[in-house]
Order: structure tokens, then C-alpha cells, then sequence
């Protein structure tokens, strides 16, 4: 029964425990219900994986009404590759949360604050699992409408989050409503939602101006949600100013489901094979993706506080993913995915630390990290662990990514842009040597009576550090799950019911 | 005029009106029941919404600053791509127009058969497309949830470093 | 000639809603008052609802409902849609305007200007702390 | 092999004993004394493990490990070949002899962080070990990577405004060469092979030619930063800022070393030198090399700092072996690899006999140390040696590793470049010989204003009137000045023990 209903369990689950959070009378009790609900989508996503592996594609028609008619939950490998990231991320933050939140957010506002993190966690869930467009901008609302309001709650210590609360929903909802209006055009055109759908009536269709400009309109939205280089102007600050968990869980995880829904759009719904997508794909993604890679890391350098600058790097990330989209072949995709991982791994592990730095120095300027190295041990070892891991060092899973970035370009022949990846990756090593420096070179200020962070914190940060190495020492797992995901998103056509199929 | 004028009060009410006007044309294209929640929603619920922030906030606005060169530029190129897009599509009222020939007769003959309320829109909103409205039901709890988290402190206050979550 | 009339005739609506959009940004991009931003992005979204509304529009239907005496309904389907888009769009009002008064209360304006010059001066502050 | 220990066992522990010792000396923070003996033993431990790998292979066995894999198909893969043997066993016995130096050197000068700095010793010798006995490429290049991450807090030691710019010119400039052009020559020749495994005469033949493949051999020798190929040589001298240990130890043991030999085993086993030679591929780097060469020992030669100049020589010792790989001869490679031995041993006993008279004297430079070696003999006896050895003159070790690299140059017809290496040997005695001959036959500077030699009380060596270091640290470096005559009756050995490898 639940093995059957598993893929709406996942989604729902969480956001029926939201309410329940409401009525908690103690944050520990919201707490725990949300750790609880994070842990079963934890479970949930990786049975679920298997069943997808197993039979190709899950289909759940919600309502039972029938696809394309009615909506329906289309897992395959990509999709519930995607939920293992984000389902893993989203119960490290929580967990992690235990003792972070208290530190930033008023008790009487916890219970709240906890339905807000279940509503953006089941909105995430729910934009991966879908397998209709419009019901895509639906969870993509939920999940932006909480995330906005999670970025505002950083306000307890620094009223900034605020404006950058109020910058992101502007942008978050001209994207979400460019969405809609690259769907209408798309529906005008095939006359149906359902994504598998869209794909086949597609399939047959030549440039058409409504298309391309559908096309246009879906892209730019999601580009919006997932800070494309020129469309990143709300990510630094929000990144900035939100609490420490929040910013963690967004960085693991938001931008890595709206790459998704870029995926899933770009080789699913429209297919690399028609020559306008190639153009935008060779011509538009390529350029952007090294400006992003260099201009993001140059900024990141100059930036003097910590969590602004792993902003800036997360810029530079997106950068990689859209590089390695530009490729348009079976190896791109695969290092796109492997990297989509890697990086939500890597980069969460690393706001993690900040957040323990914040939650024992009160700051995350560099100059607050001066003399870390000893005060902190476990929190700055992580720390260099997750830089390392971004800098590509091997043995890590950031070499993993690169690895395979630079092998999807060779095989292109792009010699220049192999190149380019290494070169950006260096440039990394510039902008965390700054602060590992600090931490580790530079004495600490006096009376400064700085301690460990506490286990409840350490532990779920050293889970992550410990995949990060894990999985870059033996990177067989993440591979070659990230190559069935990329053939899955490759094959649109496939485990369609006949009324369906092309 | 709702870009022009800067007393806030006239352009809530502007923008309340213009969500009615929009509500009539809803009508005169057959959308009965979208027409309806537009009135009901945006000319009603938002303006009120928009009325007590301006009634927190203070009603004029100054006078706006800065180059309109760059917000002009992007609303011509919007404009042009959009002009563009729509171009190629069906004309208005098309009957032929694939959007009104792939699904559309099952879901009018469902309705007629397997739902049974003379509605479509209705039917396809509860039945077909359930989960959407659920997912609505969703967006709504989130707003409230939301703003009640938002403006729990109701008071004005400065809000600096205050630490120490666990009084 | 008379083609490109009668083509420009069939795609009015879309042109009409195509305006109203480009103006509901230039309020979001142009203006420095928070709520009127949000009054801009709410115009945006109203105008992309006429143009899925005007999308469905089927000449000679009239509104989707079975009453037996109408055989050519308009497309429900971007009514259904929209029903559900009006709620998101509200939904977002009220998380803006929420975040305006927050702001209101927070630094004692919502004019985007002064709220820049003030966390420039903080963050000058800031600096010169460290 | 003695009973219980296999290969496989014994190989595994060449990594895992200094990691071992790393976490032993970390628990014995507190006690010195303990901790000293634990490094002492840890190095023994692997020396021992090394030669008994060395007989085994001498005795026709071989060992391998394959663990997980990095990246698909790619495993971590560890095993023994004559050449990694060669190195493993100069790093690991120069181990013991740096670590009897430190502890002289160390307790002596009263050094801060003493414990971190073992730890780190330990770690990068567990990466020297990962990469003298690395089967693919890949391998080579993760404790590549790792050895230049574990050597970074050695040469920020002092944590100086100085130590720190050392710091990040060495990093910088290590890293990027590895990650920008090493990498993704790795990266390149998997994608043309599908192998990174290292083959007996190589596996490029027939995957690439022209441009590419002198491109691609380009990225090589620029991306191993450590073998300091001039433009990026510019983090040795200032590594240089690291006390004198630090100096020896990335000198004749760990980094420089695992350099060339890095560029040693890619030439043998990944290019092959039938290809290079007949490909010409190395025909411009082999320029480069040659300019790098002249460029680094005139600038050695215009240097009064003692630690400075003995950089800026063990750059233009360097390009030798960058020279003979891109000579693309058996000879040439052979005179590599016995360069790579007997300049580590010349260059630890230089390093030590620096650190020996700083300690002794506080001076470090060289116009500064006229006389010296009437009150240091032993130290400044052990320094001639060394250098005569460096310069090549027989009997020393440096002899026999120009003698096989001038074959190797006389093999493939490239005779201008004979003329390029006694040039240099001549400036080199031009740099390294005044030093000791001012020691010996110049009076000292002011016998009035002689500082008080800090050596003197403590000094064991009892003699009146010779104000030695400890014996801690003169000690070693009189016992690698021997060796380094000891290794002129090995070379041909050596030779014959990695020429069956370069033999297609």
C-alpha cells in the first residue's frame, strides 16, 4: 500500500506535516515532526529510486484520472535522482537544525518557521516528482513563496534579509510568471500539459515564432530560479542574509531543482535535436556559462564576507551546470548530474560550517575566521575539506565533477572551454585560500573566548564532509547513477502508455 | 496612470478597477467562473490587502529617481519578442487551434458522462486537474502561514542584532 | 496588405494583454516605491491571465458549461489554470506586501533609494568597525 | 620474503606506517621526547619496508594493490617498478637522515609547532610513497596533489607576513600548474587511450603525432610544477622560508623529487621513449629545458643568500633531468635517474650544512662566511664533497648521472647540448666552489666582533677551537656527503637495475 502510493507520499507527507507544526505548542516538538517527515522523504527517495531503476519510469496518476488528461507523477531515473539530493540535503539541514535555529529565530516564531521549511521541502519534492507543467508552477510557487519568507526570517539579526527577501520575490515571480506565459504559448501550440506529453506533439513540430518564444519564456523563468549568470542578482544577498539552515538547505538544494526542471525541459519536453535549441544550447549557454564560471569567482574574490562569497562561488557553480548543458551530449549530461550532486553535497557542507562559525562568533566576515583553525578544529577542517572539494583537488568529489566536465569537452573537441573549466576551478583556490589563511595563518583576536560548535551541528556537517571524501574516492556510485539518470532524461519517449507515445 | 500617479491610494483603487475591467473582459470570452474569482480575488481581497500595508506604510510615493533608459529597453524587448511569439499563433477564436482539438473533447465528453455536473471547468478543476487545486489549497496556507510569520511582532520596532533565540 | 490587417485583427487580444505586461514590468524595473512594484507585478500577471483567457476563446462558444443548448464551448482548460494562477498571484501579494510593511517598520521607509543609502551607510559602518 | 610479510602487505605499509606515525606523533603532542623517537621509528619502519620491497623485486617478485576507483575505470593502483623503487628508496632512507637533522635542528632553534610539523613530515612521506609507487597515472597524480596540500604547512611554519606570501606563491603556483595543465593532460590522454596504466614503452604510438603530441608532452612537463621548469620555478626560492629541514626535505626527498620523477615515469611509461624520439617531440622543450639550465645557475650565481642559491641550483639541476626525458633516449632517461639520486643526495647534505652553519654561526649569507670553515671543518668538509658532487666531478655520485645523460645526448645526436651541460657544470663550480674554498682559506670576518657561536656550549663534538652544531645535525650531513661518494661505485647498478624497464 504505502509502496504503491510512495511517490504522492513523499510530496504530501511533508506538506501535511506543515500544519501539524503550527499547532506544536513547543519548537522541539515542530522540530521533531519535521526531522521525522525530512527522514521518511530521506527513505522514501531512495526506494523509490530503486523502483525507478527497476521499471524504467513510475507513473502515478493522481485521482486516477489517466495522463494526459489528468496529472500525473512521472519518476524516472532523473527525477528521483534529483529527490535523493534533495531529500538527503533537506534532512542534514534539519537535523542540523536542532540547535541552529534556536540561535536565530525567536522560540515563539519556531513552530512557524518549521511549517515554512516543510512547505518549501514539499514544494522542492513536488516540482521534481511532477510530470505536468502546470502542476510544476504550482509546487514551484509553494516552494518560492516559503523560500522568501524563509530568506525574510533572517531579519532577527540583520534587517537586509528583508529587502533581499523582497528582491527575490520580485524576480522569483516575474520568473515563475514567464513560466506561465512560455506554457501558454506551448499549450496554444500542442493543446495538452502533461510533459511526456508536450514532448511527442513537439517532437514533429519546426521553428515556429510561438515556439521559440515558449521555448525563450520557459528557459529565462527557470534561469531566474536557478541564478543563470545574468539572472542572478537576487541569489547573493538572499544567500547573505538568510538564517544559516536556510541558506544551507537553498543552496543544496533550490537551485539544483530548478537545473532540474531546466533539464527536464531542454532534453525531455523540447529535444536538443531541434536546431534552435542547438543554436541557444552552442551559442547563448556556452558564452554564459564561462562568463558565470570567471566573473562570479573574480567577485567571490573581492567579497569580505564568507557566506557572500560562497554566494558568489554557488554563481560560479551554476556556471559549470550550464556548461556542461552546452555539450549536448550523453557525457555532459552525465557531469552536469554527477556534478549537480557533488556540488549540493559540497556546497551545503560548506554554508554548514559557516553556520557554525555564525552560531559561535556571531559574524561570517573573514576577519571574523582569523584564528579559527585552532578554536574551532572540526568546523574549520570542514571547512577546508568542502574548499578543497570546490577547488577540485583529487579525492574529493569536486574532482569528481571536473573530471568528467573536462572529459564531456574533449569529447566535443572544445579545447578551449576544457581549459576554461580548470582554469575557473582555480580560481577557487584564490578566493578559499583567503579565508583558510585567515583561519588557520592569522592569530585569533584577543579575549576571544570562541569554543567548538556543538555535536548536534558537528555531526550532521561531518556526514556531509565524510561523503564529500567518500564519494570522491570512490565515485562508481554517483556516476553511474548519474549516467541512468542522463539516459533517462535522454529518452523522452519511453515507458509511455500507447495512446501516448508518438 | 497607475505608473503616473504618486499618491498611492488612487492607484490601489485604479489597479482595484482595472482588475473589474479585466473581470468584464473575462466574460465577453467566456470565462464566467475566472471572471468571477478575478473580482472576487483580485478586485476584492488584494485591494483590501493593498489598502492596510498602505495604511501601515504611508500613502505617497516620491517621485521616482534614476535612468527609465534600462526599464524601457527591457520592456520594448519583451514587447517585441512577445509580438513576436504570438505572431505565428492561432487568431483569436480559432476553433481549429490545436490547444481546442487534442483534449479538449474528452474532457467535455467526460464531463458529460463520467462527472455529471453540467460545469466543465468545474469538473476538470475537481476532478482532472484535482491535484492543482490541492496544490493551490497549499499556496494559500503557505501565504497565511507566511504573513502571520512575517508580522507576528506587530508593533514597530527597531529589529538590530537582537540574538539569543531561547528566552 | 489586407492579410496583414485581418492577421493583426485575429491577434489583437494577444497585442492588448502583450502591452499591459510590457507596463506592469516598467512599474516593477522603474518605480522605487515597494507597493508600487507590487502593484506593477500584479498588473503583469493580470494581463497574462487575459492572454491564456483569450487563448481558450473559441468564436461562436460561449462559457464551458453543459446546459444542452450550446454545442461549442470555449477551451476551460486555461480557466481551470487561471482559476488556480488568480490564488498564486494573491498569494504573492500578500507575501510582498507583508515583506513591505516588515521593511516599513525595519528602516522607516519603502522607497528603494533610501533603503540602498541606508545599508550603504551600514555597511560603511561595518567596515570601518573591522 | 620473510614469512608474513608479503609484498602486497609490505606495500600497503609503505603508506600506511608514516600515516600510522602521523597519528602516533599527533597523540604524543606533549611528549617530545616520545614523539622524536616515534618520528625516528616511523621512518625506520619504512626504509625497512622499502628495501625489503626492493629485494623482493630484486628476487624477480612484484607487488600490486588495486582499491577503489577514483573515477570510473580508474582505480587507485599501487605496485612496484624499478624506477618507483629507486625513488621510494632514496626518499625513505633520506627520511631518516632528515628526521635525526630535525630533531637537532629543531630542539636546537627552539622551534614553534614542532608537533605539526612531524605530522606533516609523516603525511607528505605517505604521499611520496603513493606517488613513487603509483601504477596509473591517476594515482600519481592524487598523491601529487596531496603532497603539495601536506607540504603547505611545513613551508608556513613560522606564520609570518613572509611565511604566508611563501605560502601562497607556493600553493598558487603548484596548484595551478597541476590543475591547469596537468590535469587535463591526464585528462586528454584517457580520453586518446582509455588507459592511464603505465606500459613498458609507453602507449601514445599511434593515438597522436605532430603538434598534438609535442603539445601534449608540453603540458606535462609545464603542468608538474614541482620539477620547476622555468617560468614556474618561482615557488622554491620562496619556500625558502621554511626553516632549513623544510628546505632539505623538499628538496632531496618529498616534492622536487617527486617532481621529476613524476616527468620521469610519464616520458618512460606513458610517452616511451621510441615514440618521443621518433615523434620529435621533445625537440623545443628540450630548448626550454636547456634555457631554463643556464638561466637558473646564473641567477645562482648573482645570489649571496646560502639558502637562495642553493635553490636557484637545484632549478637548473632539475632541467637536467627535464633535458634527458626530452632527449628521448634510453641513456637520457637512465642519466635522469641517476640524477634524481645523486642530486638528492648532495643537495640534503648542502641544505644541512646550511642549516648546520646557521645554527652554529646565525649567518646566512654566503659573502658573510669567509673562514668559517676553519671552525666548522666537518660541516664545511661534508658541503666540497657535496658540491663536487653536484658540479659532477668523479668520485662522486653527480658524475655518473652526466656521463649517462651526455651518452644520452651523443645517442639522439643533439651534441649541442653537451656543450649546453658542461657550460653549466663549469658556472655551477663557478657558484658552489668559493663557498668552501673562502671557508677554508680566508680568514674569519672581524675575529674582534665574532658573535658569540651559539653552537659552542652544546656542541659535542669537543674539539677547542671549533664552534660545530650539534652533532644531531652535523652528523647526517657528513653521512650523506659520504654516500654521495658512495653512489659514484653504485651508479652503473643503478643503471642496470632501471634500464631492463626502459628497454622496449
Amino acid at each position: 500500500m504505502i509502496r504503491q502510493h510512495l511517490a504522492i507520499l513523499q510530496v504530501m507527507l511533508p506538506m501535511l506535516c506543515a500544519p501539524l507544526c503550527v499547532f506544536a505548542r513547543r519548537p522541539v516538538i515542530a522540530w521533531l515532526i519535521a526531522t521525522a517527515a525530512t527522514l521518511f522523504a530521506l527513505a522514501g527517495s531512495f526506494i523509490l529510486f530503486a523502483q525507478a531503476l527497476n521499471a524504467g519510469v513510475i507513473s502515478y496518476h493522481l485521482g486516477g484520472w489517466a495522463p494526459p488528461w489528468g496529472i500525473e507523477f512521472r519518476l524516472d531515473a532523473a527525477n528521483s535522482f534529483v529527490l535523493i539530493i534533495v531529500s538527503l540535503v533537506g534532512a542534514v539541514c534539519m537535523i542540523y537544525g536542532r540547535d541552529s535555529i534556536p540561535r536565530e529565530i525567536k522560540s515563539s516564531d519556531q513552530p512557524l518557521f518549521y511549517t515554512m521549511m516543510m512547505l518549501c521541502f514539499s514544494g522542492m519534492l513536488g516540482v521534481t516528482s511532477t510530470g505536468d507543467a502546470f502542476n510544476l508552477f504550482v509546487f514551484l510557487e509553494i516552494f518560492s513563496l516559503s523560500s522568501y519568507v524563509l530568506v525574510a526570517m533572517g531579519a532577527g539579526s540583520d534587517r537586509r534579509a528583508l529587502t533581499a527577501a523582497f528582491t527575490y520575490l520580485l524576480l522569483g515571480t516575474i520568473g515563475a510568471t514567464f513560466f506561465v506565459i512560455g506554457l501558454g504559448f506551448i499549450y496554444v501550440l500542442t493543446g495538452t500539459l502533461n510533459m511526456a506529453d508536450i514532448a511527442v506533439r513537439i517532437a514533429g513540430m519546426s521553428g515556429s515564432g510561438t515556439l521559440h518564444v515558449g521555448f525563450a519564456f520557459i528557459i529565462v523563468g527557470i534561469g531566474l530560479k536557478l541564478a543563470i549568470f545574468p539572472l542572478h542578482l537576487w541569489l547573493p544577498n538572499a544567500y547573505t542574509h538568510a538564517p544559516s539552515v536556510v541558506t544551507a538547505l537553498l543552496a543544496g538544494t533550490s537551485t539544483k531543482v530548478a537545473l532540474y526542471a531546466l533539464l527536464r525541459m531542454l532534453y525531455t519536453v523540447f529535444s536538443p535535436d531541434l536546431p534552435f535549441e542547438a543554436l541557444i544550447l552552442h551559442y547563448l549557454f556556452l558564452p554564459l556559462g564561462l562568463t558565470a564560471v570567471f566573473v562570479a569567482s573574480i567577485i567571490a574574490l573581492f567579497q569580505s564576507d564568507v557566506k557572500r562569497l560562497l554566494a558568489w562561488s554557488s554563481i560560479a557553480q551554476s556556471g559549470y551546470f550550464l556548461l556542461g548543458v552546452s555539450f549536448a551530449n550523453i557525457g555532459g549530461l552525465t557531469a552536469t548530474l554527477v556534478h549537480m550532486f557533488n556540488h549540493a553535497i559540497m556546497k551545503s557542507s560548506l554554508f554548514l560550517a559557516v553556520g557554525c562559525v555564525v552560531y559561535r562568533t556571531g559574524s561570517c566576515s573573514v576577519a571574523s575566521f582569523r584564528g579559527l583553525g585552532q578554536k574551532m578544529p572540526w568546523t574549520m577542517s570542514a571547512f577546508v575539506i568542502g574548499g578543497l572539494s570546490m577547488i577540485g583537488v583529487p579525492a574529493t568529489v569536486g574532482f569528481v565533477s571536473k573530471w568528467y566536465l573536462v572529459l564531456a569537452a574533449l569529447e566535443r573537441g572544445w579545447w578551449p572551454v576544457a581549459f576554461a573549466i580548470v582554469a575557473g576551478s582555480l580560481l577557487a583556490l584564490f578566493y578559499f585560500g583567503r579565508v583558510i589563511e585567515a583561519a588557520y595563518l592569522q592569530p585569533s583576536p584577543e579575549n576571544s573566548a570562541v569554543t567548538e560548535a556543538p555535536v548536534s551541528m558537528l555531526a550532521p556537517l561531518w556526514a556531509l564532509t565524510i561523503s564529500c571524501l567518500a564519494l570522491g574516492i570512490n565515485s562508481e556510485l554517483t556516476v553511474s547513477t548519474a549516467r541512468a539518470a542522463a539516459e533517462a532524461l535522454l529518452a523522452p519517449h519511453a515507458g509511455l502508455p500507447a495512446h501516448m507515445g508518438p | 496612470m497607475i505608473i503616473r500617479i504618486q499618491n498611492l491610494f488612487p492607484v490601489v483603487m485604479l489597479s482595484g478597477a482595472f482588475s473589474l475591467l479585466s473581470a468584464a473582459l473575462f466574460v465577453s470570452m467566456d470565462a464566467v467562473d475566472v471572471a468571477f474569482t478575478e473580482a472576487a480575488v483580485g478586485a476584492g481581497i488584494a485591494t483590501v490587502l493593498y489598502l492596510s500595508a498602505i495604511s501601515l506604510t504611508g500613502a505617497i510615493e516620491k517621485p521616482p529617481s534614476g535612468s527609465r533608459a534600462i526599464p524601457l529597453l527591457v520592456m520594448t524587448g519583451l514587447a517585441a519578442m512577445l509580438l513576436y511569439g504570438t505572431a505565428d499563433m492561432p487568431a483569436y477564436g480559432d476553433a481549429n487551434a490545436p490547444a481546442h482539438i487534442h483534449l479538449m473533447p474528452e474532457y467535455i465528453t467526460g464531463t458529460r458522462t463520467q462527472i455529471g455536473i453540467p460545469n466543465i471547468v468545474s469538473s476538470i478543476l475537481a476532478s482532472y486537474r484535482g491535484f492543482d487545486t490541492l496544490g493551490e489549497t497549499g499556496v494559500i496556507f503557505t501565504a497565511g502561514a507566511g504573513v502571520l510569520l512575517l508580522l507576528r511582532r506587530g508593533r514597530p520596532r527597531r529589529e538590530l542584532a537582537n540574538q539569543g533565540g531561547n528566552e | 496588405m489586407v492579410n496583414a490587417f485581418t492577421s493583426s485583427i485575429g491577434h489583437f487580444n494577444y497585442w492588448a494583454s502583450v502591452l499591459l505586461m510590457t507596463s506592469g514590468i516598467y512599474i516593477v524595473l522603474s518605480r522605487g516605491n515597494l507597493i508600487k512594484k507590487i502593484i506593477g507585478l500584479n498588473l503583469f500577471q493580470v494581463s497574462v491571465f487575459m492572454l491564456f483567457i483569450s487563448m481558450g476563446k473559441v468564436t461562436g462558444g460561449t462559457a464551458p458549461i453543459l446546459t444542452g443548448r450550446h454545442e461549442i464551448f470555449s477551451n476551460p482548460l486555461p480557466h481551470v489554470l487561471i482559476l488556480t494562477a488568480i490564488v498564486v498571484g494573491v498569494a504573492t501579494t500578500a507575501i510582498g506586501l507583508a515583506l513591505v510593511v516588515r521593511i516599513k517598520y525595519a528602516y522607516g521607509t519603502i522607497e528603494e533609494d533610501e533603503i540602498l543609502a541606508l545599508d550603504l551607510a551600514r555597511e560603511q559602518m561595518d567596515a570601518r568597525a573591522q | 620474503m620473510m614469512n608474513g610479510l608479503t609484498p602486497e602487505l609490505a606495500l600497503a605499509l609503505t603508506l600506511l606506517l608514516p600515516g600510522i606515525g602521523a597519528v602516533l606523533i599527533g597523540a604524543a603532542d606533549r611528549f617530545s621526547v616520545l614523539r622524536d623517537a616515534i618520528s625516528l621509528l616511523a621512518a625506520t619502519a619504512l626504509s625497512t619496508m622499502v628495501l625489503a620491497l626492493l629485494l623482493n623485486h630484486l628476487a624477480g617478485g612484484s607487488a600490486q594493490i588495486q582499491l577503489t576507483p577514483l573515477v570510473q575505470g580508474l582505480p587507485i593502483f599501487l605496485l612496484t617498478e624499478p624506477i618507483g623503487l629507486v625513488f621510494a628508496t632514496l626518499a625513505s632512507v633520506l627520511w631518516v637522515v632528515i628526521t635525526v637533522y630535525s630533531i637537532g635542528y629543531m630542539r636546537k632553534n627552539d622551534e614553534p609547532r614542532q608537533t605539526r610539523f612531524y605530522i606533516c613530515f609523516a603525511i607528505a612521506m605517505a604521499c611520496t610513497m603513493g606517488v613513487a609507487f603509483a601504477g596509473n597515472l591517476i594515482t600519481l597524480f592524487l598523491f601529487y596533489e596531496l603532497l603539495t596540500l601536506s607540504t603547505y604547512p611545513l613551508v608556513v611554519h613560522y606564520e609570518t607576513d613572509a611565511a604566508r606570501h611563501a605560502g601562497r606563491v607556493y600553493l598558487g603556483v603548484l596548484l595551478s600548474t597541476s590543475i591547469l595543465f596537468l590535469l587535463p593532460a591526464i585528462i586528454w590522454t584517457w580520453s586518446l587511450t582509455g588507459t592511464l596504466d603505465f606500459v613498458k614503452g609507453g602507449m601514445l604510438t599511434g593515438k597522436i603525432e605532430g603538434p598534438q603530441a609535442a603539445l601534449l608532452f608540453a603540458l606535462y612537463l609545464f603542468g608538474t610544477g614541482k620539477a620547476a621548469l622555468m617560468p614556474f620555478h618561482r615557488w622554491l626560492p620562496a619556500a625558502m622560508a621554511a626553516p632549513t629541514p623544510v628546505s632539505a626535505f623538499l628538496h632531496a626527498v618529498a616534492v622536487v623529487k617527486a617532481g621529476v620523477f613524476t616527468l620521469l615515469k610519464v616520458g618512460v611509461y606513458i610517452f616511451g621513449t621510441s615514440f618521443l624520439s621518433a615523434m620529435n617531440v621533445g625537440e623545443w622543450m628540450m630548448w626550454v629545458s636547456a634555457f631554463s639550465l643556464i638561466a637558473a645557475t646564473i641567477v645562482a650565481l648573482r645570489k649571496d643568500d646560502l639558502k637562495l642559491r642553493l635553490a636557484y641550483s637545484t632549478i637548473a639541476q632539475l632541467a637536467y633531468v627535464t633535458l634527458g626525458v626530452s632527449l628521448a633516449s634510453v641513456m637520457g632517461m637512465v642519466g635522469g635517474i641517476v640524477q634524481l639520486v645523486a642530486h638528492a643526495f648532495g643537495k640534503i647534505t648542502l641544505f644541512m650544512c646550511a642549516g648546520a652553519i646557521y645554527l652554529a654561526s646565525g649567518k646566512t649569507k654566503i659573502s658573510d662566511m669567509r673562514g668559517l670553515g676553519r671552525v666548522m671543518p666537518f660541516t664545511f668538509g661534508a658541503f666540497l664533497l657535496a658540491s663536487l658532487s653536484i658540479i659532477g666531478v668523479p668520485p662522486t655520485g653527480g658524475a655518473w648521472s652526466k656521463w649517462f645523460l651526455m651518452i644520452g645526448a651523443a645517442e639522439s645526436g643533439h651534441l649541442v647540448m653537451i656543450g649546453v651541460w658542461i657550460l653549466a657544470s663549469l658556472l655551477s663550480i663557478a657558484y658552489l666552489i668559493p663557498l668552501a674554498a673562502r671557508g677554508f682559506f680566508l680568514p674569519l670576518t672581524g675575529q674582534e666582533d665574532r658573535p658569540q657561536p651559539q653552537g659552542q656550549e652544546v656542541s659535542l663534538i669537543g674539539k677547542p677551537g671549533l664552534q660545530e652544531a650539534p652533532l644531531w645535525c652535523v652528523a647526517p650531513a657528513c653521512l650523506t656527503a659520504a654516500l654521495s661518494v658512495l653512489i659514484y661505485f653504485a651508479g652503473p647498478a643503478i643503471a642496470g637495475f632501471v634500464l631492463p624497464a626502459l628497454r622496449p
